[in-house]
């Protein structure tokens, strides 16, 4: 007994003796296991690089798998809230998830850092001084999916998702930038493997331009039957079904699609291109957008860390606030709502020697805000 | 004819090409033991199915106690008194005897759709069901599990079963079968007393049995009565001589 | 609605339901046999498509693929019979359904710890891509013909299978009466592993068909599965001609389905209503149906015993 | 062999103990995690009515776990948001109340078990499991596509509901409140399986033909079999909306359905306290394999499968052999 008491005084000073500031403790709660494993592996990579190249010992990051599940994420943010004692909150992919996560998070005062999510209801009216999205709002890259179908004339895009809350919000984004008329206007179900039946839909309507929103399996499904079906129109959609982790999948089926998105590996910063190495150098592998947000998120948390301190809650929100950290995308700020402003770029899908991969085409948005963020009241 | 306890006028029944009761018309009166006897396949359970519910007749009608039954379902006739012993012993044998009797005196009470009180403790039913058991010679071995009993034992609680029901006619399909000499004999027996209280169509193979217990007795042969008479008539006709005793004459 | 496009559609959800006859073929089998319900017959269906992605990735030919696909799938089900599903026959179906459950755990997770997290690739071989001109204009993928094409040829291949060979004469044996297939002097035990074996290539080959034009991902089976049962079950269990028709009826309502249902709805009601609602009603349609079928037939449209 | 009302007592115990124990080591979560293993015990002593007792293999009882769910969200979105459900015929308002929302989830599930229940029982074996199935299917795309409540987000409530003189965010005190339930719901099904009915049911499970020789309906018994079962189901579902603050189609899949089947085979098919032990253990090793692997599942599928081919009657019949004769 009396040696662990010697053994906890001796740690806590030399916890008090290596830092100035308060140890900040995080908690991830992200997909590991399960059919949507690889945006959570990439997003907790991107962060955990940032945390090991930081090298700051005041930071204590504990990551979760939530299978996917909503259920079990809550019960995570609940273990980590109430036995890890964590300060910070970080790495939901899922809108749903973050919906049932978020609120009840940032009830309890506690800090939330998206890495990925971030829906429409959470921008607006469900807004919270202590919730900062990292990534974008959901609507974010449909926007400028559709200002550049409206920038490269399109007069009748074909426009699909699935038919749940982030589909829809989609199909909202993209028509209010785009300016043509509508071929057609489809929800899928969602999970749904097989197009043909919409890809026959899209042949017969007279579109001159495809925009879908099909994230994970059932966008690589989409883009093989594409380009089988012999339908050759210009295709446009948000970079979810164009990232790095599953191009390699689609193959070139991919091969010069337009997609938009708020990062890609070839911006030309210094953050960027040192991310890009240091993230081949130790994964092996190309990082995604996933890994770039989760970089972000966590370089953003040390810069918060590095002028205030995580239990004076209000100097650490300004310091959040200030986004003062060197943003792999660039230029990069938040809005009211503490959703980012931020430039959005279209990519094209390329192939670097057997390596399917985007580069940037231009630039379909500059300093994007959300929609939203006139309902949110803080 | 209007006394029959239970009557079935002209059924008919086919399986594909098979006709396996073909214009069947017997009754059962007040304190008989009618006994159906025929070869294997002669279609004595296909009889008795019709007769209980289990199978819809193609054609005619069944009447128990003077009511045209034909339409309803088992249950219908069970409530309205038609009791009934099974070939292949259909008790659950993961349970004790005594639940396999309170199941049919529960059935009799009409009032299953009770929740929370402890059946065992129903004092109504549980005289019922100890009485039956009692009759069958079986009380001793209420809280055994059906399971271990002999094979002779759960004939006669096949008996205790039909009993709690208080029928008004019984159905049984070869209570005999697979039993000891010393345990038909005291199942005779008590066939013997039972016919005053609920008058027996007894489908039997056990020729013994059948002689000495049966008042009347129709043979089937191929879905079809060949003959219905007394013990005697029966022995002396021909025609079932020749379908049926044949071999043994 | 152009006729044209009708005819495409009708065509889209043939394909379909042909491939899930490939699933549900082995899966009627199995139970039609067996007597067994076999959950991880989506898992299979996975293993398929995996094992086709990674030879075909080696060897960089689609054929070898499918090869190995077949070839992978029905090693994974002989195994999968030997070690665990031959100690499930004498059980009830309550354990069958948790045995198996738990056979999609460890399956879908093995390969995931094998494979990595992402999607693999698997694509349409270079000859069969692309549209063909149907007579009447019609546009029509290749590869999709194709499917159609393998599908039906593999029906008329089970059916020459079970009603002209001393395997199907056992096959037969075996549905009907188990006593008399051991009566008949056959090994029991290596009939269930053939058969089983049989079931899980059959999976196995929809699985690497369907990868090529789909995405070969972890979990990829569940669905497919789901919907390989709904088959079965209108068919009518056990019936080889019943999972036939069930597949086809299955493709068919799903996929028109999705677009006259909303069609319909636009009859009566605004248009953004109509499509959110039938896409609702679409993707509900399949199980509506089946138990539609189950109320009128609680056997299904072809199935013997209940 | 350890006599099994010992162990149910030990269980119980456990319930009870571990608790207190989290509160003196200032553990909160685990708190959380026995609320978890509560509510989920509670919906496959459900379950176990129509399963154990009515043999009645359903793989659909996620509907009703769902359907107390959605009656929960509903009701308290409704109330969070101060709008009305409906004005039409009368208005219905939403609800932070607990007691309002139980009632609600039990009746509507308890509808729904009537619906699919009649529908079902015409078919047996294979079939019903299916067609249990592909109700649960139904109701899961519906829930996706129903964008009012959310869809396949789901619907927050911010803060649990409420029940008369307590504190419901208090970890514990919520935790109190599931447990007494969860008694209630044991006792209920304690008593259920030596009543009349239960006596009734339990011969129609076994030898139907002979329920009707009886004169009594096999398939109606099983129909009230499956109409109680559902019922109790919806409510955990209730409870399990309200320990996350938080409802989603997830609480439809059909996975949900093969989970609480799970809890069942993993304690003891038809065991009074089979659920029970089941849903303990499932939690527990769901929270110590998740914490050892990425790849806990596989861990998860081999213990099932030992159990499945190994341990006949669950865990309870592995500590206390074959059931006792009762008196």
């Amino acid at each position: 007994m009396k040696f662990v008491t010697l053994a906890a005084a001796a740690a806590l000073a030399i916890g008090l003796s290596s830092a100035n500031a308060e140890p900040v403790k995080v908690g991830m709660i992200t997909t590991l296991s399960g059919g949507g494993a690889g945006l959570g592996i990439d997003a907790r990579d991107g962060f955990m690089l940032a945390v090991k190249q930081a090298g700051n010992k005041d930071l204590e990051v504990i990551v979760e798998d939530d299978q996917r599940k909503p259920d079990v994420a809550v019960q995570l943010a609940d273990k980590m809230i109430q036995s890890d004692k964590v300060d910070v909150l970080t790495g939901i992919i899922w809108s749903n998830l973050a919906m049932a996560v978020v609120p009840s998070v940032t009830a309890q005062g506690k800090f939330y850092l998206s890495p990925n999510a971030g829906p429409s209801a959470l921008a607006g009216k469900g807004c919270n001084p202590n919730y900062f999205s990292v990534a974008y709002q959901n609507d974010n890259l449909h926007e400028a999916a559709g200002a550049y179908a409206k920038e490269a004339g399109f007069k009748k895009t074909f426009i699909l998702a699935p038919n749940y809350p982030a589909g829809k919000d989609s199909l909202t984004g993209f028509k209010r930038y785009y300016r043509g008329e509508l071929a057609g206007e489809i929800y899928t179900k969602l999970g749904q493997t097989d197009y043909a039946a919409e890809l026959a839909q899209i042949r017969a309507s007279g579109a001159d331009s495809v925009f879908f929103f099909l994230p994970g399996g059932m966008g690589i499904s989409f883009l093989k039957q594409y380009a089988d079906s012999g339908i050759d129109l210009p295709v446009v959609g948000p970079a979810f079904s164009f990232d790095q982790g599953i191009l390699q999948a689609v193959g070139d089926a991919a091969l010069g699609v337009k997609n938009t998105s708020q990062w890609s590996k070839d911006i030309d910063n210094d953050a960027n291109k040192a991310f890009v190495e240091s993230f081949k150098a130790e994964y092996g592998r190309l990082p995604s957008l996933y890994a770039a947000q989760g970089f972000d998120t966590a370089n953003l948390l040390l810069s918060a860390m590095a002028k205030a301190d995580v239990t004076d809650a209000d100097a650490f929100r300004a310091a959040l606030e200030a986004a003062d950290f060197p943003s792999v995308r660039g230029k990069f700020s938040f809005g009211p709502n503490h959703h980012p402003i931020q430039d959005i770029y279209v990519r094209e899908v390329i192939k670097e020697g057997d390596v399917y991969t985007n580069k940037i085409v231009g630039t379909a948005l500059s300093d994007h805000g959300d929609a939203y963020s006139d309902e949110c009241s803080m | 004819m209007t006394d029959a306890v239970l009557q079935t006028s002209g059924i008919s029944k086919s399986f594909g090409a098979l006709r396996a009761s073909r214009d069947i018309s017997i009754d059962l009166k007040p304190g008989e033991i009618h006994a159906i006897i025929g070869p294997n396949g002669a279609g004595k359970s296909t009889l008795i199915g019709q007769i209980c519910g289990t199978l819809k007749p193609d054609s005619g009608s069944v009447h128990l106690l003077g009511k045209d039954v034909t339409h309803q379902p088992t249950r219908a006739r069970a409530r309205a008194g038609l009791g009934r012993t099974f070939q292949i012993s259909s008790l659950s044998m993961e349970d004790t005897v005594l639940q396999n009797v309170l199941l049919g005196a529960l059935g009799a009470s009409g009032r299953p759709w009770r929740f929370f009180s402890n059946v065992l403790k129903d004092t109504s039913l549980r005289e019922t069901a100890e009485e039956a058991l009692a009759r069958v010679g079986l009380l001793d071995q209420a809280r055994m599990r059906t399971a271990e009993l002999s094979h002779g034992q759960r004939r006669q609680l096949e008996v205790a079963v039909a009993l709690t029901q208080k029928p008004k006619a019984l159905v049984m399909d070869e209570p005999m079968a697979g039993m000891g000499s010393e345990g038909s004999k005291l199942l005779t027996g008590f066939l013997d007393q039972l016919r005053h209280e609920a008058p027996i169509l007894l489908v039997e193979h056990d020729m013994d049995a059948v002689f000495s217990l049966a008042d009347r007795i129709s043979v089937l042969v191929y879905g079809e009565v060949i003959a219905t008479g007394t013990v005697d008539e029966i022995r002396a006709n021909a025609a079932v001589k020749e379908a049926y005793l044949g071999d043994e004459a | 609605m152009s006729l044209i496009l009708l005819i495409e559609q009708v065509l889209n959800g043939l394909q379909f339901g042909i491939m899930l006859f490939l699933m549900a073929a082995g899966l009627t089998l199995i139970f039609g046999v067996m007597g067994l319900i076999n959950l991880a017959h989506g898992s299979l269906y996975m293993i398929g498509a995996f094992c086709a992605a990674a030879v075909a990735a080696a060897t960089g030919s689609f054929l070898l693929g499918l090869i190995g696909a077949l070839a992978g799938a029905a090693i994974a089900g002989a195994l999968v019979e030997l070690v665990v599903i031959r100690r499930l026959y004498t059980k009830d179906h309550l354990d069958q359904v948790l045995a198996t459950f738990a056979l999609i755990l460890i399956f879908s997770e093995g390969t995931r710890w094998i494979f990595g997290s992402f999607p693999l690739f698997l694509n349409v071989p270079e000859f069969l891509s692309g549209p063909v001109t149907l007579p009447g204009g019609i546009e029509y993928p290749l590869y999709r013909l194709t499917l159609i094409a393998v599908g039906l040829a593999v029906a008329i291949g089970l059916w020459l299978l079970i009603s002209r060979t001393r395997l199907g004469v056992q096959i037969r044996a075996g549905e009907n009466d188990r006593e008399m297939i051991a009566a008949l002097g056959i090994d029991i035990a290596r009939l269930y592993t053939i058969v089983f074996a049989l079931g899980a290539a059959l999976a196995g080959l929809a699985g690497a068909l369907v990868g090529a034009i789909q995405s070969v991902q972890v979990g990829m089976g569940e669905p497919v599965l789901i919907l390989a049962f709904v088959v079965i079950v209108i068919g009518g269990i056990g019936s080889i001609k019943g999972a036939l028709v069930g597949a086809i009826l299955v493709g068919l309502t799903d996929t028109l389905g999705g677009i006259f249902l909303p069609e319909f709805l636009k009859l009566f009601l605004d248009p953004s209503t109509a499509t959110s609602i039938g896409s609702s009603l679409a993707s509900m349609a399949i199980y509506i149906l089946m138990a539609a079928v189950l109320i009128l037939r609680p056997a299904g449209l072809f199935g013997a015993r209940a | 062999m350890i006599r099994e009302r010992y162990l149910n007592a030990l269980t119980l115990a456990l319930f009870v103990a571990i608790p207190f124990w989290a509160i003196t080591a200032d553990e909160p979560f685990t708190i959380t995690l026995m609320t978890r293993a509560v509510v989920f015990a509670i919906a496959a002593v459900g379950l176990n009515i129509a399963l154990g007792l009515g043999g009645l293999v359903s793989l659909g009882h996620a509907v009703f776990f769902g359907l107390g769910g959605y009656a929960m969200g509903i009701l308290a979105y409704h109330a969070q948001n101060y709008t009305a459900l409906t004005e039409w015929p009368f208005l219905i308002e939403g609800t932070k109340s607990m007691p309002v929302i139980w009632l609600a989830a039990i009746v509507v599930s308890s509808l729904a078990a009537l619906v699919i229940g009649i529908l079902s029982l015409r078919t047996a074996g294979v079939y019903f499991i299916m067609i249990t199935l592909a109700f649960g299917q139904m109701f899961f795309f519906f829930a996706i596509s129903w964008a009012e409540y959310g869809g396949e987000d789901g619907l927050s409530i911010y803060v649990r509901n409420g029940f008369p003189g307590l504190n419901t965010l208090d970890p514990i005190q919520f935790y109190g409140l599931c447990l007494g339930l969860l008694c209630l719901v044991l006792l209920f099904a304690w008593r259920l399986s030596g009543s009349p009915f239960g006596l009734a049911l339990n011969a129609a499970r076994q030898v139907p033909v002979r329920v009707e020789t009886a004169g009594l309906d096999p398939v109606r018994l099983k129909l009230v079999a499956f109409v109680l079962s559902g019922a109790i189901t919806g409510l955990a579902g209730a409870l399990f909306a309200d320990l996350n603050r938080f409802v989603s189609p997830t609480m439809f899949s059909w996975q949900t359905s093969g989970e609480i089947m799970i809890f069942i085979i993993l304690g003891g098919v038809g065991r009074l306290f089979g659920p029970v032990v089941g849903a303990l253990v499932f939690v527990a090793l769901e929270h110590w394999l998740g914490g050892l692997s990425d790849f806990w599942h596989i861990y998860l599928g081999l213990l099932l499968l030992v159990i499945v081919l190994f341990g006949r009657g669950g865990l309870i019949g592995m500590l206390c052999g074959r059931e006792a004769v009762h008196d």
